[in-house]
């Protein structure tokens, strides 16, 4: 990678939370500029430019429009890098690809709905070839730190690919199964440093799951934890819709 | 292009830049007459209430924190209390206090990062905060530690400052510990004070660059008997006076527009206003002394109708924030902090509403569930959606009156008119009011 | 295990701290690997044996296994042959020589040449595995004496991933030397032999008894190395292996390298066939 | 052997005795329900009665996270980490986690003696105490009973009111100097009795094992278990370690650091190339428990396995290893009683 990498921050369908917290680096935001430029950002700056090194790109691509964007993206930078959970799997808005996309527009636009098109929420790399992941929703900060001072290196990111109760085991927090909640901890990506369990919440499978998860136990776990079938297999699609599409029974 | 004389003006941002979510700006001018001035929402819409349907109420609040990172703790907030109240769910006095906690920090981190990196670039007439990096760092470092402090607030009592983690409903999944309020209160009185003193002297120098604009408005905010409403209150509109929240449909009367995936709304006039200028407008009694101070020196005065204003109430909002989230932990320490579990055992499964001061306006959060506690219908209102008439009605009234200016100056009016705003994008596109009950 | 029969912990060495050896000279062998020479400081030898390992790391990037290539018999700096595979090898590809590298090692069980000694020996090297079976080859040329034939077969991709290839030349020259090659897959101007390695071994000339076997390349290949071995009449107690897995710490602490009860790092990397073939997890 | 009698009320005045001296680690509650070793600050906080800690006292001589060495990217230098050694009382252990601690002590001497794990260990001080088993609780069966002092300075067995105090070292009794307890006469008590047990011992489980390895339990467990890791980041005698590269934001200074790794993880056993030796859950599940009553135990006699039931206790999927084992016994000397 060239001396100073020209950095460009694009979003597309999703909260812009993961672009917040990159505003939220107060800490590190001035040495992270100091290892690049930042040539287009335009939540935080004015201006569009031709060509880039780095692109971070947050959200998920639900427009026709969005289609065409992510294309150019991809044309105009040497490394994309698809930043949390609605860039990497689809995210939340994944959930509304598992019904009928008419009736959910019926349900919120009504009659008017035929003024907005819409597709079902798609990751990035559904589209275009994405270098790597920054999971998380919002995206995991200390990820972030690990891949940008990769980039930065000249060296691959690494991905874990573990569940998030070794990094909850590795901090020694009281399990949220011994509270009687249950956890999609066991099936999730790591990487976050099993950081909701860290504060007694459950894992809510943000950072997609495992690269061979077996969802079966993971359903039975579940069930045994007193949720129906139905239920168990909602809670797995909160964040993970397009990867469990056609698994679920 | 527009001169003295100028009959025709034509403006298209596309893409509007620092602010949050996707918006252009449109203005067209023929012969005289102002036939479009609009902002055009062009976010993807994200069928949120959709989403929610059939979901157990332990999701209902993770989910509509996903509208908004920005906005990420107002929606959570507000979707506990509507689900709080559908379910019968009590929460005890610490609860309360830790949310209001909580909101001080997420406001004071939201108006802090509209004021410095979001306005401050166009009074210094630059396109972002980066060139000042160079030419003010101690401004910008100033800015950081201040949004630092602000977000800590969000990562101590709710585990992430952005899409918080330990607000569910009926209380709190982790109950900080004494000791990291005690170094929040620290930080607050001795970093957050000067820092806010500061903040105040930077603005007043900068105070020439707000356009002089004014219009008359309706201005809706929430209003308490016992407090600077944030967390709690009736409706209270400057027209018509207070109305209780369960009127909220009344007081934010939405319409789909074809120029926006945002629906827009309107009360007793073509449009109004929610947001820190409403909130100002309608509850300047109930600031202490440092806000009025801040109000003072940068002349903010009660029953102010200039838009641009709205960064200065931002700024004087979160030095109420500030002083209140001291005398929060305060009461939170001297009470002693309880090792409370969440209330999460529903007495009942109907209807709830939540109503919240948002930075950006009141946000209305509405649920109703069934048996097995799952979402049959939700509705949420969201404060840009509410602005965004006011905004048109804004632009209307403003180009004719600066028409004389060259084009380049039109436009940066329109955009910082829009910025004052705060808007919020992608949470605007969230909206419906439709019941899905099968 | 009584603790205080051991050295006090302020005696022992730490395992993980590297030394910093120096990266002499640079060749790249193929579109894929790279060769490397290294200098430890003040150009000590390394002491190692044909089959042995370093730990090879840039610090920031990370530690990896490398087989010494070079026959102990190269005094004062030694080399090694790496695939580009990932994270450090990548980084690796881009250093030059004069840079400083961290080197742990050698580690491991290496080819016990005593028991080669006398006989005839037979290599088969798939890809990369010449790597560490060329420490052993030069080992005997250097030694000429005191080994019988001396037997390569070789097996690549194709042509152009022959790694060596001016050694290649030079054994294929070699009357002392029984030198076979082949490729998967030939270009227009290979005029050797085409097909996997396996089509080698049943046209060798073979003294049973007398000849002792070393296998090392991907871990398909050993699975048809031995039936091809077996279908000519070799005995299992005259092949050696050496096998491959990740390892993070070289020295028998950290687990990953476990074949069932046995650690790579210490019982192997070179195994003796009956050792561990009843081992499921081994091939 | 003289024993004192330690009066319920008087526990910590013990503890802060011991804190005077030297450090204290020593149980605590932690969250809701559980409980975890932390170093004492109050002596009050110390929970001397409870079931079990999430993780051992394995903690502290084989930290979750070890920086090995720290480096300067700027220079390309390295300096190897300082490793305090360890003075320092570990109060409250339960007899089987001492003696995972002993599994530990073989692991990091035999071959290459480990200089970071035995820095830390040399200078432990241990203060056992007498359990009551739960319903997990089987070390009973690989020959650990509650009341087991082996490798304690100073003991401790639980009575109605307070502990029997038994001084078992010239280290446990320059402890207790200047602490004046009473004698005591009585004898000990009973311990409890366990509710899990493993039916057969280690010299012919070894054996089991050896003719289990295509058991259909490998399978059937594997359709329960998720791969989470969790029973072998619990697991007392689990050693195993992953090393990473940590570096600055300002890509200048950084760390090579170590942290507990599992053979559960599919990661674990993959190789350059992307192949993995153990694939399925089955191999996995395999491996461990062979880890535990075979591959090491062939070598030492002694079973890895310390009957902790940590592994049982925390699985999400309820995998109790206590069932995969009786059921490997039960097939085995099925099969050796039928007619071949
Ligand atoms: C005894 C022995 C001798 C060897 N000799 C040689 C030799 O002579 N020449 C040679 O070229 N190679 C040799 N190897 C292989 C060499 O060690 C590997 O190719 C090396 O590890 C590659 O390192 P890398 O960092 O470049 O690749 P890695 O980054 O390790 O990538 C390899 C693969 O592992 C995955 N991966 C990387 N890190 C992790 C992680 N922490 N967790 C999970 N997955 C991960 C990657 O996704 C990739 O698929 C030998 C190996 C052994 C055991
Ligand atoms: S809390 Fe969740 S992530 Fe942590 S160990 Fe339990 S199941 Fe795993
Ligand atoms: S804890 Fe249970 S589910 Fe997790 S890997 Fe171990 S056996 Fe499998
Ligand atoms: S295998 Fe399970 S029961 Fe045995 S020592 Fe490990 S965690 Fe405890």
């Amino acid at each position: 990678m060239a001396d100073k990498p020209r950095v460009a921050i694009f979003d597309f369908t999703g909260c812009e939370g993961c672009e917040l917290n990159q505003l939220n680096f107060e800490d590190q935001l001035l040495d992270i500029l100091a290892h690049v430029d930042i040539v287009e950002w335009r939540e935080a700056m004015d201006g569009q430019v031709d060509e880039y090194d780095i692109a971070f790109v947050e959200g998920s691509l639900s427009t026709p429009d969005c289609i065409n964007r992510i294309n150019e993206i991809r044309r105009k930078t040497k490394v994309l890098v698809a930043l949390g959970a609605c860039a990497v799997q689809g995210g939340v808005n994944g959930m509304k690809n598992t019904r009928p996309i008419d009736e959910v527009r019926q349900e919120v636009y009504g009659d008017d709905k035929y003024l907005f098109p819409t597709l079902p929420a798609l990751a990035l790399s559904s589209v275009v070839k994405v270098d790597y992941n920054v999971r998380g929703c919002p995206m995991t900060q200390i990820e972030f730190l690990k891949v940008f001072t990769s980039l930065v290196m000249g060296k691959e990111p690494i991905e874990p690919d573990h569940s998030v109760c070794v990094d909850c085991k590795l901090k020694e927090n009281e399990c949220v199964y011994e509270k009687g909640m249950i956890c999609l901890g066991p099936v999730t990506r790591a990487g976050c440093d099993a950081h909701c369990p860290s504060f007694g919440q459950y894992c809510t499978g943000c950072r997609g799951l495992v690269s061979h998860p077996n969802l079966k136990g993971m359903e039975e776990i579940l069930v045994e934890h007193g949720l129906s079938v139905d239920e168990a297999w909602k809670r797995l699609e909160l964040y993970n819709a397009n990867e469990l599409e056609g698994v679920r029974p | 292009m527009s001169t003295a004389t100028g009959t025709n003006l034509n403006i298209k941002v596309k893409h509007l830049t620092r602010v949050e979510g996707h918006g252009n700006i449109v203005v067209n001018m023929k012969e005289g007459v102002l036939e479009k001035a609009q902002l055009e929402i062009v976010e993807a819409p994200r069928y949120f209430e959709a989403m929610l349907k059939g979901r157990s109420f332990h999701e209902a609040a993770i989910i509509t924190s996903r509208i908004c990172g920005i906005c990420s703790l107002g929606h959570q907030i507000t979707s506990l209390k509507a689900t709080e109240q559908a379910l019968g769910l009590e929460i005890s006095e610490q609860t309360v206090q830790l949310r209001k906690l909580l909101i001080h920090g997420a406001t004071m981190q939201s108006n802090l990062l509209h004021a410095y990196f979001l306005a401050a670039p166009d009074f210094l007439k630059v396109g972002s905060v980066f060139p000042l990096v160079e030419t003010h760092p101690e401004v910008v470092v100033r800015a950081l530690r201040m949004k630092r402090l602000a977000n800590d607030i969000g990562d101590v009592v709710s585990g992430r400052a952005v899409h918080p983690i330990t607000p569910v409903p009926g209380g709190f999944t982790r109950i900080p510990t004494a000791g990291e309020l005690k170094e929040l209160k620290r930080r607050l009185a001795e970093d957050m004070y000067p820092d806010l003193l500061a903040t105040v002297e930077t603005l007043k120098s900068l105070a020439g660059a707000i356009p002089q604009f004014e219009r008359e408005t309706e201005y809706i905010s929430l209003r308490s008997d016992d407090d600077y409403a944030m967390y709690d209150g009736d409706i209270c509109s400057t027209d018509t006076g207070r109305v209780p929240d369960s009127e909220y449909l009344k007081m934010s009367n939405e319409f789909v527009v074809p120029h926006s995936t945002s629906k827009h709304a309107k009360v007793n006039r073509s449009s109004f206003m929610v947001g820190a200028l409403a909130r100002w407008n309608n509850n300047h009694d109930r600031l202490g002394e440092l806000a009025h101070t801040a109000a003072d020196a940068l002349g903010l005065k009660p029953g102010c109708c200039n838009p641009y204003m709205n960064t200065i109430a931002q700024v004087v909002e979160a030095a109420h924030c500030a002083i209140d989230s001291i005398a929060i932990i305060d009461k939170l320490l001297a009470d002693g902090l309880k090792d409370e579990q969440p209330n999460q055992e529903p007495t009942k499964f109907g209807t709830g509403i939540g109503s919240t001061e948002v930075p950006r306006g009141i946000l209305y959060h509405e649920y109703s569930y069934d048996r097995q506690g799952r979402v049959t219908a939700a509705n949420c209102i969201i404060p840009t959606g509410q602005n965004l008439a006011n905004i048109d009605d804004d632009m209307k009234k403003l180009v004719p009156e600066i028409i004389d200016k060259s084009k380049e100056e039109i436009t940066l009016h329109l955009e910082m008119l829009v910025r004052a705003y705060d808007p919020c994008i992608s949470c605007s596109v969230h909206m419906l009011d439709v019941d899905f009950i099968e | 295990m009584n603790l205080s029969e051991l050295k006090t912990p302020a005696e022992l060495e730490d395992l993980y701290h590297p030394v910093m050896a120096e990266i002499k000279e640079v060749k790249r062998l193929s579109a894929m690997e790279t060769y490397y020479r290294v200098e430890l400081p003040g150009g000590e030898d390394l002491g190692h044996m044909p089959g042995q390992f370093v730990e090879l790391s840039i610090f920031g990037v990370g530690e990896a296994p490398f087989s010494i290539s070079s026959s102990p018999t190269l005094k004062g700096s030694f080399e090694l042959g790496v695939r580009r595979a990932g994270m450090l090898t990548d980084v690796l590809l881009r250093q030059q020589p004069g840079t400083k590298i961290g080197i742990r090692g050698p580690f491991g069980n290496g080819i016990d040449v005593e028991k080669f000694k006398g006989k005839d020996v037979l290599i088969i090297a798939g890809g990369i595995g010449l790597v560490p079976m060329r420490s052993m080859i030069n080992y005997v040329i250097d030694n000429r004496d005191q080994f019988g034939k001396l037997i390569i077969c070789y097996g690549s991709k194709s042509d152009q991933d022959l790694l060596f290839t001016d050694e290649l030349a030079q054994w294929e020259k070699d009357p002392a030397i029984d030198y076979h090659v082949t490729v998967d897959q030939g270009s227009d101007s290979w005029q050797g032999n085409t097909g996997v390695i396996t089509t080698l071994i049943p046209g060798l000339d073979l003294d049973l008894a007398n000849t002792v076997c070393c296998i090392c390349g991907p871990p398909v290949m050993y699975r048809f190395a031995l039936l091809s071995l077996k279908s000519k009449g070799f005995a299992d107690e005259n092949i050696y292996m050496s096998l491959e897995r990740r390892m993070k710490c070289g020295v028998g602490k950290c687990g990953h390298c476990q074949i069932n009860h046995s650690y790579v790092c210490q019982d192997g990397p070179v195994y003796h066939y009956p050792d561990i073939k009843s081992m499921q997890e081994a091939l | 052997m003289v024993q004192f009698y330690l009066e319920g009320d008087r526990i910590s005045e013990f503890v802060a005795h011991l804190m005077k001296q030297k450090p204290v680690y020593a149980p605590h509650r932690k969250g809701q329900k559980s409980f975890s070793f932390e170093k004492t600050e109050n002596a009050e906080d110390v929970v001397l009665d409870y079931v079990r800690t999430m993780h051992s006292i394995k903690k502290y001589f084989l930290p979750p996270r070890e920086e090995l060495l720290h480096f300067d990217l700027t220079k390309n230098e390295s300096d190897p980490v300082e490793i305090p050694m360890s003075e320092a009382v570990f109060l409250g252990v339960h007899s089987y986690d001492l003696a995972a601690v002993g599994r530990l002590d073989y692991n990091f001497t035999v071959g290459s003696p480990e200089k970071n794990y035995l820095t830390r260990r040399q200078n432990a001080i241990f203060i056992g105490v007498s359990f009551e088993p739960d319903k997990f609780h089987f070390s009973g069966s690989v020959g650990i009973r509650p009341e087991d002092s082996t490798g304690c300075d100073i003991f401790l067995t639980k009575l109605f009111d307070g502990y029997v105090l038994e001084i078992l070292t010239d280290k446990g009794q320059e402890l207790m100097e200047g602490l004046n307890l009473p004698a005591h006469d009585a004898g000990k008590p009973a311990t409890g009795h366990f509710h899990q047990h493993i039916f057969v011992p280690q010299a012919k489980l070894s054996e089991v094992m050896e003719h289990s390895y295509d058991n259909p339990v490998w399978e059937e467990t594997a359709g329960k278990c998720v791969g989470c890791g969790t029973c072998n980041l619990v697991c007392p005698t689990c050693y195993c370690f992953n090393v990473e590269e940590n570096v600055d934001i300002t890509a200048t200074k950084g760390s090579r650091e170590r942290h507990w790794d599992g053979c559960m993880l599919r990661e674990f056993s993959e190789v350059a190339g992307g192949e993995v030796f153990r694939e399925t859950l089955a191999a996995r599940q395999r491996h461990r428990i062979f880890r535990k009553f075979k591959y090491i135990s062939d070598q030492t006699g002694q079973p890895w396995c310390v009957g902790c039931g940590r592994c049982t206790t925390y699985c999400t999927a309820g995998i109790s290893i206590v069932s995969i084992v009786n059921r490997l016994i039960g097939d085995y000397e099925r099969a050796a009683v039928a007619p071949v």
